[in-house]
């Protein structure tokens, strides 16, 4: 150690490198592994129930038949906005596909005066709120940035932006425990966005304020190409430790352990014992989107592994088994999606596109006078054609 | 009448007090603005009366705060933020430009985020770095936002009334150095619209357009030129978004030459949009290109250069004097 | 001669690839940059080249991967770090504004920041939200930082490798829309400087002045024009910080019109920075006031309404008629 | 349970407030008061030396008395900045007045090649890199915004914007890394700071690429008016285990188990072993700044607790009881400390003021068209006055 004071200290001088770094480095990986933790799961993927000693779970036959229908609707409708995707209905489409038990489970813990923030990817869990699915694809089609009003189902608009909901919902969550309200709030996020500051000021802000808010991640192992690895080098449900509430992995393909599991931490925030983190250990069964191509940087194997712990495969494994589901109503569901399907399509086809005026609307609340000489600057200039295809040919060609 | 004398720092607190009193949604949040009230007292009391619940010291993260307080008014509630000083709102831009000021838009129209931010924003009071930036360009070029500046103290009780009463999101740029500037405050009187600029001393030489701290240099600056034989009209711009330009273009006809300052940098100030917009409105009547004195393309100055940085009399005059040169 | 024909995507591409050979200090950063090569593709086959040490995949954080830029810069390395889109810069806003830009000032030049930051930006792709923004004057606003936008790919490969040996750090502005539009590239020519203008196109009537995506519809309603009998100058401003003001101003000397032309909102949008100085500058050569055409003061709207959003040529014509008509 | 799907979901209606959550909030202050966790402590507030398992540490007499110096020269030193600024020499002074301590200790576990980023209070640890003592100053009279170079010390400019260095540490520790030296770099932030999103994001980067670096916190128990609980509500150094990486408390009034946690600190982190979280746990005795009047929100007997741990008289204690310092010793460091205060304040009063032309310089390393023309704008038009003084008179007064 070094005692002497400014004089004696010499100039600074960096020393070469050593082998040291890498090989500790190594040692640490290999500890990591080990550590793995458990999942809370109520249903194998072979459709099993098993018991967990903190989380119980009894359902009613319908209740359980529920889930596979919300499970399977929601599937269905996924598939559709993939198909109208690729048939030039929709500029994009980022599927659930795999993820439909995180979010059916989640959903269906909650009340209804419960609110949601959901990211870009929470179809299953609009569903649930009665949010008319169509409604979701406008933004996907481009005729809006969000189709529907977030108040008439305690729903927010998709948040595109990653992480930032985590802090409108903990500022809810704020709002409701100074009405003295016993709702909870539940952000979605995803293992990526789990990087992002403002989860972390989320947590902060949420543990700090004892708000009742949930933060329900769902790990689907992948940032587009990025794997989970490069967001953290632990489980990331232990995040929330280190913020001073609990965290806890759930089985993200077991829709009874999803359900389970948000069910009592929407009941903790509700009784006042603050924020929870739930980390649904699931999987991107498909593209980012519609724009992405995984096989750049992802091997077939790992999904065909996720394939085997398919959600809906598993509940109806289970139904079957326990004779709670019979060839009748499986098909009947499978008529439901077909009916659904039609419907989503045909709206998403009538959606007329907006009226060019409607940029100048909605910019402010409380008009601004600058939107309005644009506004009718733009009306004028829009009028100038009109008159010249009255009269002479118009000056260019397209806009 | 209730006319009282109070400097512009005790208006803004007894504005706030009041929509307080008003109004049980509304809240402040912010650094230190609790049992301190404020770094500059603007809250002072106001924790003491309303309680922890309603003025709220937040964590340390500016993100934090205005993303929360989205989220609190998506609940109902009309947050009242201070950021602490202008050099510290950067952290929360992302929250601000991305989601405070898209989201009514975003639903079209469904929701509405009546969001005050405060910002005592400006330079002249010998501070470190950070202290004294002049950031209202980067929040007037983004649309969804509103931003004023009041330059007096009767402004600063009106316009923040007004900021809270409405549902747009309103940035508040208060002119720090000129919080212990004192004005006649009537708290009965019909203000103007919060987006209205004002002729605050009339000429016919050429007008000086300014908002926040620069509106008194400019009345100086009118003063020492008058004593010149020069007369010049002083616009208070008041609101950085919307401007008011139909004022300004209203003073500039009659006196055929304009000046802005401001103390943010030149380069894409906000002088640069009311020289390109009066330019184009008043094309015939301008006798002089419109000239701009503010910052220099600089990162603020250390404190003992922050008086050759600001725009002061000589250099507002210096450009008097080249427009009225043309 | 090296000249090969290759769209813009391919030039960066080539560009950041010779960059990574002749300086082992170069590193690309960013979110999906490694195996991926980005959602753009530009990074493709970097990190298989150039190994996970110097192509590296960022946790999903903009304000790490800037600041972790900066110690990377600090420690003796040039990071280039890829925004994933235009919208998603803000998380990052405050490192760039607060550190980024005024460290070298800040440390009285010892501290040097070699960092580039590239953002794939604009519209015209059909987007969803926060995927087509032109956010341009908010960083040109900032002193400390530089401001491009290549118009075309013999730009893309040079003012890329000149933006890696700039000391000061350079914001990238790649005009995504364009990414597919091939250009012939010599990779043995001698660039332009960085930051001049260049006339694109030589015309005697009026002067468009644009940069980057809108590079392209200027060019095309100069030919429409000239269909018509118009001859119009085009100006590839390249820079938007600093700005080439002497190259617009001698186009303006000859012309006596100008026109600016910017996807970015026209409130405070660079062509606001333009029109006043070059109105400065010419205000006796101006036949009529600088006109600007770009982007209106609303959010971006969704895709389905962005080709009447985004200027095209017949709105480009527009303001040229009404130019003309004075 | 709601299983039925959208059509028989009622539109949401909150309910009213209850007491539930008030109660339960109670319980758990309770709860986490009993949980306050162990500091590292190796001498206690009476100088009695005593171990701890994990970290041991042996010094020598004189490195004992050189950590004794160090810190008596740095309360001297910040007491007499204190002083320059009421004198009206300094606009503001940010008082270190109590951490001695943790930054002396923390410093001098620190070789020359590692690398620190400070805030603005880390003034003992710039003595320990032997940054002249006066160049600090130069940002608080408003000469410069950061009077040394970083390169030379190893000791990056002050920052004022809280938590931003983190994240240039984590980044210069990355390099570090890719260059194989085995340097390490510390990164200091307060209590306050650990809120910040950039912080959170510096714990995942340095996590995901085991960036040598050691985040020290401070926690002086209030930022500016906030205290702690403000920020968390667990202690700070649990944060870290939540991102993969070991955090530990230390008193932070303890020089040598500052120094001792430290060093195995910087230690890991040369050795490859990643990033480590150090909380030292003490206490800010003066205001904030010059500015704050804490007597507005803190009771004075908080502060006169704290009086009776304070780490100069803790050290002194032991060196004396040790008979390690003898009165000669004592007094050839107040001597010292006065010989250097003197020298300080009269560089301070030297200090020029820059010259007006000095605000163009430094913006751009490589120049800029527009710094280059208003450079000449300015200069023409400060000439313009020689020209008026030389002839008519001035036109206006004052700038
Ligand atoms: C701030 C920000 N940066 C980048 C993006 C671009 N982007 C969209 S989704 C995505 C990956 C998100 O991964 P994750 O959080 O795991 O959610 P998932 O897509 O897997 O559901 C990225 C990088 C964004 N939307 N927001
Ligand atoms: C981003 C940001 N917000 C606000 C401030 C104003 N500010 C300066 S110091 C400070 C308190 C910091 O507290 P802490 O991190 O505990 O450090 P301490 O001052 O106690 O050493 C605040 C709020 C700032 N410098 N930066
Ligand atoms: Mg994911
Ligand atoms: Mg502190």
């Amino acid at each position: 150690m070094t005692v002497e004071g400014t004089a004696a200290r010499a100039k600074a001088r960096r020393s070469g490198g050593t082998a040291k770094r890498a090989s500790a480095a190594k040692k640490k990986t290999a500890a990591r592994a080990k550590a793995e933790p458990q999942l809370v799961q109520l249903l194998t993927p072979e459709g099993e129930r098993v018991e967990h000693p903190d989380y119980a779970i009894d359902l009613t036959p319908e209740e359980l038949r529920g889930l596979y229908r919300d499970m399977v609707l929601t599937r269905r409708f996924d598939a559709e906005a993939t198909a109208l995707q690729r048939q030039g209905e929709l500029g994009l489409w980022a599927s659930l596909l795999g993820q439909e038990a995180a979010q059916i489970g989640s959903a269906r813990a909650l009340h209804d005066d419960d609110y949601v923030f959901p990211t870009y990817r929470e179809h299953g869990v609009a569903w649930c709120r009665g949010v008319p699915p169509e409604n979701l694809l406008g933004m996907f089609r481009g005729v809006n940035n969000g189709g529907w009003d977030p108040n008439s189902n305690n729903f927010h608009l998709y948040t595109i932006v990653i992480g930032s909901q985590a802090l409108h919902a903990t500022g809810y969550a704020m709002g409701v425990a100074k009405d003295g309200a016993d709702s909870a709030v539940i952000a979605y996020f995803g293992d990526g966005a789990s990087s992002q500051g403002d989860v972390a000021e989320a947590f902060t802000f949420s543990a700090v304020y004892n708000a009742p808010v949930v933060f329900f991640c769902q790990n689907n192992q992948w940032a587009i190409s990025e794997p989970t690895e490069r967001q953290s080098r632990v489980p990331i449900y232990q995040r929330a430790a280190g913020f001073g509430f609990p965290g806890v992995r759930v089985d993200g393909n077991d829709v009874l352990a999803c359900l389970a599991v948000t069910k009592a931490a929407v009941e903790r925030a509700r009784s006042g014992e603050g924020p929870m983190l739930v980390e649904a250990f699931t999987y991107r069964m498909g593209a980012h989107t519609t724009s992405d191509d995984p096989t750049k940087y992802r091997r077939d194997e790992e999904r065909e592994a996720w394939e085997a712990k398919d959600p809906i495969l598993r509940l109806r494994a289970y139904l079957e088994k326990e004779k709670l589901a019979d060839p009748e109503f499986l098909e009947s569901i499978e008529a439901e999606s077909d009916t659904m399907a039609k419907r989503v399509r045909e709206a998403v086809r009538a959606m007329p596109d907006p009226d060019p005026m409607a940029m100048f609307e909605h910019t402010y609340a409380d008009g601004h006078a600058l939107v309005d000489e644009e506004r009718e600057q733009f009306a004028q200039y829009l009028a100038s054609f009109a008159d010249e295809s009255d009269g002479a040919a118009a000056a260019g060609e397209g806009n | 009448m209730a006319t009282t004398k109070m400097p512009i720092a005790k208006a803004l607190n007894t504005s706030l007090r009041k929509a307080m009193e008003e109004d049980p949604k509304v809240l402040i949040m912010g650094e230190d603005v609790g049992k301190l009230g404020g770094v500059f007292r603007i809250t002072d009391g106001l924790q003491k009366d309303f309680g922890e619940d309603r003025v709220i010291d937040t964590p340390l993260a500016e993100s934090g705060i205005v993303g929360t307080a989205i989220g609190l008014a998506l609940r109902g509630y009309r947050p009242v933020v201070e950021i602490q000083f202008d050099g510290f709102v950067f952290p929360a831009y992302d929250q601000i430009v991305t989601q405070l000021a898209k989201m009514h838009a975003r639903s079209l129209g469904k929701i509405k985020l009546p969001v005050v931010i405060r910002i005592p924003y400006a330079g002249g009071i010998g501070a470190v770095e950070h202290h004294s930036e002049s950031p209202e360009a980067l929040f007037a070029h983004v649309a969804g936002l509103k931003c004023v500046s009041p330059s007096n103290a009767a402004d600063a009780y009106w316009m923040m009334q007004q900021a809270i009463e409405s549902d747009d999101p309103v940035i508040f740029f208060e002119p720090k150095r000129r919080y212990w500037d004192k004005g006649e405050v009537d708290t009965e009187s019909i203000p103007d619209p919060l987006h209205a600029a004002r002729v605050a001393r009339q000429g016919t030489d050429l007008t000086l357009a300014a908002y926040g701290p620069m509106v008194k240099t400019c009345l100086e600056a009118a003063q020492a030129a008058a004593d010149e034989g020069k007369s010049l009209e002083v616009v208070d711009m008041r609101s950085m978004s919307p401007i008011d330009f139909d004022t300004v273009q209203r003073s500039v006809e009659r006196t055929g030459r304009l000046v802005v300052v401001h103390e943010a940098p030149v380069f894409l100030g906000t002088g640069s949009e009311v020289a390109a917009r009066i330019t184009e409105r008043c094309f015939y009547h301008l006798e002089a290109p419109v000239l701009r004195v503010g910052g220099f393309h600089a990162p603020y100055p250390p404190a003992r250069l922050e008086d050759e940085y600001l725009p002061g009399l000589d250099r507002v005059l210096d450009a008097v004097d080249r427009a009225l040169a043309y």
